[in-house]
């Protein structure tokens, strides 16, 4: 597992790969929350080579979406979700939460 | 029949993951249902060590996979201490973010992804949860 | 040879693919024109799959980087460069009119 | 020795450009040098259509690969105007950016690119330009 993070002039980008589930979840917080303690509130998530996410996952995406979204400040979006991800995203309505784009350079121009 | 046994830690999560990829191909399950099969066993056995044995390191997991003519029976058993599934709540969807609270619909989303869900509790034996796939 | 402009929040990016030379650079220039004629003079020329480019190519760039900086309003920068097209580049100082990013997602993060 | 006559128009580059890789590599030049040959003919047969004929469509450009013992020498000829290659400015580089002109830096190029580089005028016989790359 190894989480990279970017920063852009209007954005920040991270990108975890391989699992997330109950035992690298809080290490992807982390990540986030370092971020966010930069004051940087707008975030890509790119999911390009993550294979596997647990509802431990999801929660995390939605405590950050939560922190981002507080005082207008901000928005975690995600980019290059694969399939099999995006549909156990779509069966509990969490796809709802975020603005999902096919390639992290739209996520990324976005902002 | 495959069966094995798992330290009750998160960090089995992903042994457990490969144990049931492995058996799914087998009975000829395809990527999706899979990947179903996966995630169902992965948020039961993040339940098993959070909720039954309420925390790491302090029990183990027995997982074992049998091939059925038309899909794939995943078992798992532990020692821990037993719960309602009726009393769990459905997720809400659709409700604002702010009202999201900060877990939970791992119970939800099993049912969701698995065509049958059996819990049995017995104060001698444990818990025991049969899951089943259907091809 | 294809000629793609996707207009993102903060820049446009224009990718183009094949040979750039006096038979195609027009129209690349005219694709650079389209987009500031639009107002848009934050740009990424995404150069990926740009297997050759003349002197010709140059020119184009230079007046468009000349126009987009114009008033301050702007800058062309390039992304993804051919090791070969950057060594022709080198060779003539034209390298140092564009900033040049290893990736699209860094150049449209610059803007 | 391969000798093809290309019709002096702009979409004849490309076809020139093929036949050049085509010869650099049977000369065993490598990627970097087959790059840097296909760049100089591609300018001096820019210039030949745009200067020496003036325009599309009003002559040809004769192109003859040689294979040498050391590398690759490259003749083209065409029927066009002369002119004096002593009188081409070098570009300046490093000056800002809106100092620069809009063209310009072809045979700068050429002689950046190529191992030597001659040129003969003749009134009869048109303008020959000689360009050679060693391995
Ligand atoms: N294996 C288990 N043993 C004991 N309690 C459980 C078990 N699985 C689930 N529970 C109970 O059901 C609740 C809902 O579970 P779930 O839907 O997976 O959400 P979460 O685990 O995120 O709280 C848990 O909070 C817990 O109280
Ligand atoms: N083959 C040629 N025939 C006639 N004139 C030429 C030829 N090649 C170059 N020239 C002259 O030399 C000048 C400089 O050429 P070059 O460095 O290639 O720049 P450009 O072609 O962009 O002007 C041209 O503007 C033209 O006047």
């Amino acid at each position: 597992m190894a989480i990279e993070t970017t920063e852009y002039k209007r954005c920040s980008l991270v990108k975890m790969d391989g699992r997330i589930d109950s035992n690298t979840g809080d290490s992807l917080m982390d990540a986030f929350n370092a971020v966010q303690e930069n004051g940087i509130f707008k975030l890509v998530f790119d999911m390009t080579d993550v294979d596997f996410m647990s509802s431990k996952g999801w929660w995390v995406l939605i405590q950050t979406q939560k922190a981002c979204k507080r005082y207008n400040r901000g928005e975690i979006v995600l980019a290059n979700v694969p399939k099999k991800i995006l549909d156990s995203l779509d069966l509990v309505g969490m796809n709802h939460y975020f603005k999902i784009f096919d390639d992290v350079v739209s996520a990324v121009g976005y902002f | 029949m495959a069966s094995k046994v798992f330290p009750g830690e998160f960090s089995s999560l992903e042994k457990i993951s490969d144990f049931i990829e492995k058996h799914a191909q087998i009975c000829g399950l395809d990527e999706n249902a899979t990947y179903a099969v996966r995630l169902a066993v992965d948020e039961a056995c993040s339940n098993i060590i959070e909720h039954a044995y309420g925390g790491e390191g302090l029990g183990n997991i027995e997982c074992t996979c049998n091939v059925l003519e038309d899909g794939l029976e995943v078992v798992l058993r532990d020692k821990g201490k037993s719960f309602n599934p009726d009393d769990i709540q459905e997720i809400e969807v659709g409700i604002p973010l702010e009202k999201l609270g900060n877990r939970g619909a791992g119970i939800f989303l099993i049912n969701k992804l698995m065509d049958e869900v059996h819990f049995e509790f017995s104060k001698q034996e444990g818990t025991t949860l049969v899951l089943k796939k259907k091809k």
